[in-house]
């Protein structure tokens, strides 16, 4: 049995006036386990205090309720005042007879009956409330990046700053990511690579960095402040230490037929190959499928021209395992593919292109060398066409019902570079909407019209018809004129949707966090955690959150290193003690309960039980509480009722209602 | 409910269209192969039907354009399928007219040896309850 | 308990309809209390147990209150997509959705049971809701089918 | 293989041709076809409205007619096609269409969209398969330039058609190099030719015409096929003057089936 | 019946399992009962025909713990309760053999007493080989008959399909003896007043002896131990202190098997005061289709619980029960 103490605020006239605070104590004193009651004018002063902490010693109470205003405002406050008094805080229980009784209620009969009831629900409870204890978890002092474009290099060089060792795992054989492909950046024009490389070689610099490229996550296991991951270092055939980045193995190679996915498939380049110039680290790998020598088991002119000696045909992939306390999820996006889009013409002809084509296109290091030219017949295009929302804003089942977000910018961008260097060409954009929210944008796009006399239609394009001639008959809508227009031109491009990259998918179930519909990795809250994965110890960083464009990136990156840095400074984690638990004897391990968990808290374990007659050893639910937020959410999903939640348990709630219902 | 919101309601009740879930780009006119022959486009057509002007649809030329490509249809990236409005305007039309755009008396002298029996029977069909 | 009550009825004091509402911790509760510090009064029959989440509320708690002699039940949540822990709401509503639904199929009136959304700034939508809801029970009375399926068969 | 075969009014006469070549083709490609014995004109026209049940019900009873006899139902005609096509899809998948067209028929056994609808070309494709066709040519139609007319019915809408890729569809070329011949590629293959209106508007429907026509010569075409009789008047009126043929006609002359048999 | 028992006698001596899970002979011809076969010589009491229709899926729970595989003789219903048991990783799909058995329609020795044929010696016609649509009744009365159908169980009149779900093998012809609609019984009651749905469900619930027949057999209500059984609610049993908690517990049972429930109709079928308890999850099932789109438990292994499940345009509580 509990020795309980109640004690009664008066909140000077704020209960006292519409609750008779003497009637409530003398009921208090009346219920089972209560040994002590008083009143007083301010609990949460130091001597109202000071009077639970004495009568928590003087009375021996195991157990205290607090009548008074809300547990939101002082519930902390009473708890450590009873820890300090050397009662478990989580002993204390608050009945809220402000906000939901005195504030509300004009009738003192009314109000006090009231909070005789909200007073004896609370009792009700803490007789079946336990101790509880704060678990505590080690963190593991090194943070995983997975993903190398802006947004991880912004979050690995941040932590690293902070002086945590931080490891970028990054599936293709440089880091750089999307960024590196572009040319120019909007909305101040700079050259992408100009700003980019020089975080890349940074990144690559610091002491605190390791990157791992040409590799992948193979597994994760863990929980937050201590992860155990699995990486695959791909066989990259070319020993990393040993290699000069001379180049030499690229131009001797026999083999030229692969399409370089970092031009978008518009160039070729070698079997042995680093995808592009300024690539770190500057160390190409052998792309087995295209080597002449891994297909015939003939050729090895890499091997012979290496002046380092570096070239190993037979490196094998490498699993290594590390621990990290925190996990940065940064893996890009990609465009979507447009096979499905043919009224466009992309796959009939080449001179309709994507906005990321003519990106490459428009680079000195592209596959034309910079120049704006036709794909098809190398000559310069004197009307382009560019056509916004393919495959954004779509209810059907071709595209994304998202806004890309990044188009309208680019296409201004694109439109604006073009008329500048070719001022004799003319640029139309058909659009649905331009959207602009961002500093210096509007202005930027006002530019493109003003400025450069981009002639901007609001209206789809229903059909590209290639001609005989080889130009273009582009049939669009004019929807304020309320006409159609025709124009020849002799580029498109299409301003292609972006979606996560398909990795997120795989990576989301590893990490047990949790995607949309779209395939976005889901935030913890949309507004006030918009960097956290709602598993702990899991962050978001850049475009596999959603849609975002450079400097939107670097600020979240910088944010997600942030959390990173708040989590890894600590040595232990406390954990909340109001957890869930599986009762071993009563669980069926049937997996109801982990299939509503939103932060893969649970899991099964193969389990010697041992209770009154039995011994066996059989699959029950496991929950960790350093993952478990307590939503509770499991102990409904769970039939037998082996699921509990400490602090909020079947029986205190039981209990509540009983006392309620009366 | 007056007349044009009861017509507008019987509109979007045999067309099963959702008006409102047209987001204004235009794909259906851009993509429509006798746009230029009607008085009303088809982008314009979910707007009449959310401002209840049925009067204006029904009598409108575009129905007898439209050629029931199916065009619009397939291409509009909300599924808004704005010719089923115009689809359904036409029955209305039709329906209301009692004859139909298409009396009996003239379709002879519209006919030429070639014409296929499949012509006939679907004009019937559009233009006639 | 049962004998308290009905010797309550006997002596024809008035009767008082006897409301659980469970609130979650982050949104409801929070909206209760700022109807409290706005002073939007609602009837003190409502009585307000603290829940993490709604999706902590078991259909055994509900059937209990009723089982218990109370009138009505009403569950307050956050906003679907505005849950402290994401997917929580999304459960309570399913959950609830057949829960009632199986009461109104045995008969039991389904204005005695509610779920509501109420977020942290809804102080006057709380307010309106515990109104409404009591008034709706008191026009139903006192919860007799629930009666008869505790003490007449 | 027999399939149940829906012929439909037009085939019946002016596009005999169409019909009679199918039949003859079809024994060897390993398949028959097998008229249902009492069909009736399918309307030409898919009604939109979703009120319209009177309109769907020929096309149901050909639909249960193929059930009865356990069959594929095979039609050739683009507009039968799209029509069967589509009241099937109703059938199966809107319950109100379905409720009321059986309440109407009262068949012994509701029909709920069992038949599986196949237009002949789909036969080819999926069942005997491009290659096995290419197998069975006597007379290849070597070094002719044909350029494939698909219209509108076939392709759209392509969620409850699902025939072939809408906006870029390959099964008629496929046909064309099945029988030796080299398929032209042209943006106006799958726009509208205007045939619903040309009884009433001549002039509209002939625009539309010329444009396809323009567009397929533009791009090297000798002659086009088709597998719809309204687009084949249509485009014999067009100003281009390509000779049309439909598709069956060319299969006819590839497997060396008399022309005038 | 001979080729099954021959099947599973070679699945016993060649090795392949260590028992088998079936029917044994009862004392009539119409009460055979669920049993494990150890050998060939035990198997001379196995029977199947027309009576077997207890869904033996529950039992492998406990066969999951014994040496060695089981093999079992599933129905094509059954395997939709033996699915739900695999996701909720229940049974050992290792450990089982499956062996699908052909079913056409279940009997029901209640019905035969309904139509007014008493003292009953033996029945014959009962076979599940057999193809007679009638049942020939040995009685001390004389002889009398029946048609198969109107001996079926009701839930073989809204039988599912003859579609074995899961199995090894399958050894007999299925047929398909649908002949009425699933949900009828639930429309006809939700057509009613609230006034005559709760007069219905209280003279229905009033019988209840809380026998827990419905609990044991139920292959969906198989937790280790019940919650009615546990104190973590306060709500241990406690014989009829309380009779609200017949009510609630029949509720909480369907709920806690809602989304689970394969529909097999046991509960109705073993129930010694034949209260309809299978409405409680008909209703169920009834409404996850309708709100949140048809969904079969037990279909496959892999299909995510529509209860532990959740689609962000799911209809509100309110709106579902005041019928929007």
């Amino acid at each position: 049995m509990q020795r309980i103490g109640v004690f009664v605020c008066h909140c000077g006239s704020n209960i006292a006036a519409t609750v008779d605070v003497k009637r409530v104590v003398e009921c208090a004193r009346l219920e089972p386990g209560v040994v002590f009651a008083e009143d007083y004018q301010y609990m949460c002063s130091e001597a109202g205090q000071m009077k639970i902490a004495d009568a928590i010693k003087r009375e021996g109470l195991t157990g205290v309720v607090v009548c008074s205003c809300s547990p939101r405002m002082h519930e902390a406050t009473f708890r450590k005042c009873a820890e300090g008094a050397g009662l478990n805080p989580y002993m204390l229980e608050i009945a809220n007879i402000r906000e939901q009784c005195s504030w509300i209620h004009k009738d003192m009969e009314t109000a006090t009956e009231k909070a005789v009831v909200l007073m004896r629900a609370a009792v009700a409870k803490v007789n079946l409330n336990v101790p509880l204890k704060s678990g505590e978890s080690r963190v593991t002092k090194r943070a995983l990046v997975i993903g190398g474009g802006i947004a991880g290099i912004q979050t690995a060089l941040d932590i690293a700053e902070a002086g945590y060792e931080v490891d970028i795992v990054e599936k293709t054989p440089s880091i750089g990511g999307r960024m590196a492909q572009l040319d120019k950046t909007f909305p101040t024009l700079d050259c992408s690579a100009c700003i980019l490389t020089p975080k890349m070689v940074e990144a690559a610099a610091h002491e605190k960095i390791r990157i791992f490229t040409y590799s992948e996550v193979e597994k994760v296991t863990g929980f937050v402040g201590d992860f155990t991951v699995d990486i695959r270092k791909k066989a990259r055939s070319v020993d990393i230490d040993k290699c000069t980045g001379c180049g030499v193995c690229q131009e001797k190679c026999p083999s030229k037929t692969a399409k370089s996915e970092f031009n978008r498939g518009l160039s070729k380049r070698s079997a042995i190959y680093t995808p592009f110039a300024q690539a770190v680290p500057n160390v190409p790998v052998i792309d087995r499928e295209h080597c002449i020598k891994f297909k015939t088991g003939k050729c090895g002119v890499c091997s012979k021209v290496c002046p380092a000696g570096a070239i190993d045909y037979e490196m094998r992939d490498e699993i290594i395992t590390e621990k990290y306390g925190a996990i940065v999820a940064a893996t890009g996006f990609d465009m979507i593919s447009l096979d499905k889009y043919d009224e466009y013409a992309y796959k009939k002809s080449p001179d309709v292109i994507t906005s990321l084509e003519l990106e490459r296109i428009m680079n000195a290091a592209g596959p034309t060398g910079g120049h704006l030219e036709r794909l098809s017949d190398g000559k310069p295009p004197k009307n382009i066409v560019f056509i916004q929302c393919v495959g954004s804003r779509c209810a059907d089942k071709r595209g994304k019902s998202y806004c890309s977000k990044i188009c309208c910018m680019y296409t201004a961008k694109h439109a604006m570079l073009i008329r500048d260097k070719y001022p004799d060409t003319n640029v139309t954009v058909f659009y649905i909407d331009v959207r602009t929210p961002g500093k210096n944008f509007d202005e930027f796009y006002r530019r493109a019209v003003e400025e450069y006399h981009v002639n901007y239609i609001k209206g789809q394009v229903g059909k590209v018809l290639p001609q005989p001639d080889g130009t273009l008959l582009v049939q669009g809508a004019d929807i304020i004129d309320g006409r159609q227009v025709l124009i020849n031109a002799d580029m498109v491009v299409l301003a292609a949707a972006i979606e996560p990259d398909p990795t997120a998918r795989k990576l989301a179930t590893m990490l047990t966090a949790s995607i949309d519909t779209n395939g976005f990795l889901t935030e913890a809250h949309p507004k006030l955690r918009p960097v956290e994965s709602p598993t702990a110890g899991i962050f978001l960083s850049g475009v596999c959150q959603g849609p975002k464009d450079i400097p939107e990136t670097v600020s979240q990156a910088g944010a997600a290193a942030v959390k990173v840095i708040g989590l890894l400074s600590k040595d232990k984690l406390l954990t909340n003690p109001c957890t869930a638990k599986a009762d071993e004897l009563m669980c069926n391990g049937c997996s109801a309960c982990a299939n509503v968990c939103p932060y893969g808290a649970i899991s099964y374990e193969d389990r010697e039980v041992r209770g009154i007659g039995v011994r066996e050893v059989r699959r029950v639910a496991v929950v960790n509480g350093a993952l478990c937020q307590g939503c509770g959410a499991c102990t409904v999903a769970c039939p037998s009722g082996a699921m509990d939640l400490f602090g909020f348990s079947n029986r205190q709630i039981t209990a509540e209602v009983d006392a309620i219902c009366r | 409910m007056t007349k044009a919101e009861k017509q507008a309601e019987l509109i979007r009740d045999i067309s099963g269209v959702d008006p409102y879930k047209c987001m204004k780009c235009g794909k259906c006119t851009a993509t429509c192969p006798s746009y230029a022959e009607m008085d009303i486009k088809p982008h314009q057509f979910v707007s009449f039907v959310i401002r209840g002007e049925i009067e204006a649809l029904t009598k409108s030329r575009s129905l007898e354009k439209c050629l029931s490509c199916f065009a619009c249809i397939e291409r509009c990236p909300r599924s808004v399928e704005p010719g089923r409005l115009i689809d359904a305007a036409r029955q209305l039309a039709a329906r209301e007219r009692g004859g139909g755009f298409l009396t009996t008396e003239e379709v002879p002298e519209m006919c030429d040896p070639d014409t296929p029996s499949q012509l006939l029977v679907s004009a019937y069909r559009r233009y006639r309850r | 308990m049962q004998i308290e009550k009905t010797a309550h009825a006997a002596e024809n004091k008035e009767w008082k309809p006897m409301i659980v509402a469970f609130c979650c911790n982050w949104c409801s509760y929070a909206g209760a209390d700022l109807a409290g510090s706005s002073r939007l009064s609602y009837p003190a029959d409502v009585k307000i147990i603290r829940v993490p989440c709604s999706c902590r509320v078991n259909p055994m708690f509900i059937l209990r209150a009723f089982e218990r002699g109370a009138d009505g039940v009403i569950i307050c949540g956050c906003h679907p997509g505005d849950c402290h822990y994401t997917t929580g709401n999304y459960y309570t509503r399913r959950r609830m959705a057949l829960l009632f639904s199986m009461l109104d199929f045995i008969g039991v009136e389904n204005g005695r049971t509610r779920v509501e959304w109420v977020s942290a700034a809804e102080g006057a939508k709380f307010s309106a809701t515990m109104n409404e809801f009591t008034a709706k029970i008191r026009s139903l009375g006192e919860n007799v089918r629930l009666g008869d399926l505790r003490c007449r068969n | 293989m027999k399939y149940s075969y829906f012929p439909g009014c037009t085939l019946k006469n002016k596009a005999s041709s169409l019909d009679r070549y199918a039949r003859e083709c079809a024994p060897l490609l390993g398949f028959e076809l097998c008229e249902l014995p009492e069909w009736q004109c399918c309307g030409g026209v898919y009604p939109l409205g979703r009120d319209e049940t009177a309109t769907k019900l020929s096309s149901v009873r050909a639909l249960a007619a193929a059930r009865s006899e356990g069959r594929d139902l095979v039609t050739l005609c683009s507009a039968c096609h799209h029509v069967i096509k589509r009241v099937n899809d109703d059938m199966k998948n809107v319950e109100e269409i379905r409720t009321s067209a059986n309440n109407y028929l009262a068949l012994d056994e509701p029909y709920r969209g069992e038949t599986n609808v196949l237009h002949y070309l789909e036969v080819l494709r999926d069942v005997v398969g491009f290659e096995n066709v290419k197998k069975q040519v006597k007379n290849p139609l070597k070094g002719k330039k044909i350029g494939a007319y698909y219209g509108c019915l076939l392709l759209r809408p392509s969620g409850v058609m699902a025939f072939d890729d809408p906006e870029d569809p390959t099964i008629l070329e496929d046909f064309i190099r099945a029988i030796g011949a080299e398929p032209v590629i042209y943006p106006y293959r799958n726009e509208c030719c205007g045939g619903y209106v040309s009884l009433k508007d001549r002039e509209l429907s002939r625009g539309m015409a010329d444009k396809v026509e323009a567009s397929a010569s533009g791009f090297g075409t000798e002659m086009l096929i088709t597998a719809c009789p309204l687009c084949l008047y249509n485009l014999k009126k067009s100003k281009a003057a390509l000779p049309v043929y439909y598709f069956t006609e060319l299969l006819a002359e590839a497997l060396g089936v008399a022309k005038d048999s | 019946m001979q080729e099954l028992k021959k099947r599973l006698c070679e699945l016993l001596s060649d090795g392949t399992v260590a028992r088998v899970l079936g029917w044994r002979r009862g004392e009539t011809s119409f009460d055979p009962e669920p049993a494990f076969f150890g050998s060939a010589e035990e198997l001379s009491d196995f029977v199947y025909d027309g009576f077997c229709g207890a869904n033996l899926s529950k039992m492998m729970i406990e066969a999951a713990r014994l040496e060695g595989k089981t093999a079992v003789c599933l129905k094509p219903c059954d395997t939709y309760s033996y699915n739900q048991l695999i996701k909720e990783h229940r049974v050992d799909r290792e450990k089982t053999y499956i062996i699908g058995v052909g079913c056409r329609g279940k009997l029901d020795i209640d019905k035969i007493r309904a139509l007014g044929i008493k003292g009953i010696l033996s029945i014959s016609g009962t076979e599940c080989d057999g193809d007679g649509d009638t049942l020939l009744i040995k009685t001390v009365y004389g002889d009398k008959s029946c048609k198969y159908a109107d001996a079926m169980l009701s839930r073989c009149h809204v039988c599912r399909g003859k579609e074995h779900k899961i199995y090894d093998e399958i050894i007999g012809e299925s047929r398909d003896t649908t002949d009425g609609d699933r949900f009828s019984e639930v429309e006809k009651l939700e057509a009613m007043a609230p006034r005559e749905r709760f007069e219905f469900f209280r003279r229905e619930l009033s019988r209840c002896i809380r026998c827990n027949a419905c609990r044991n057999v139920c292959p969906a209500c198989s937790c280790r131990k019940c919650v009615f059984d546990s104190n973590n609610f306060d709500s241990a049993q406690k014989a009829n202190v309380d009779p609200f908690e017949e009510k609630m517990f029949h509720i909480i049972r369907a709920f806690h098997v809602a989304g689970r429930c394969t529909d097999c109709g046991e509960c109705s079928r073993v129930c010694p005061e034949n209260i309809p308890l299978h409405l409680f999850n008909r209703k169920f099932i009834k409404d996850i289709n309708t709100f949140y789109g048809e969904y079969t438990a037990g279909e496959d292994a892999e299909a995510k619980c529509p209860l532990t499940d959740f689609d962000f345009g799911d209809a509100e509580p309110g709106d579902v029960t005041s019928g929007r």
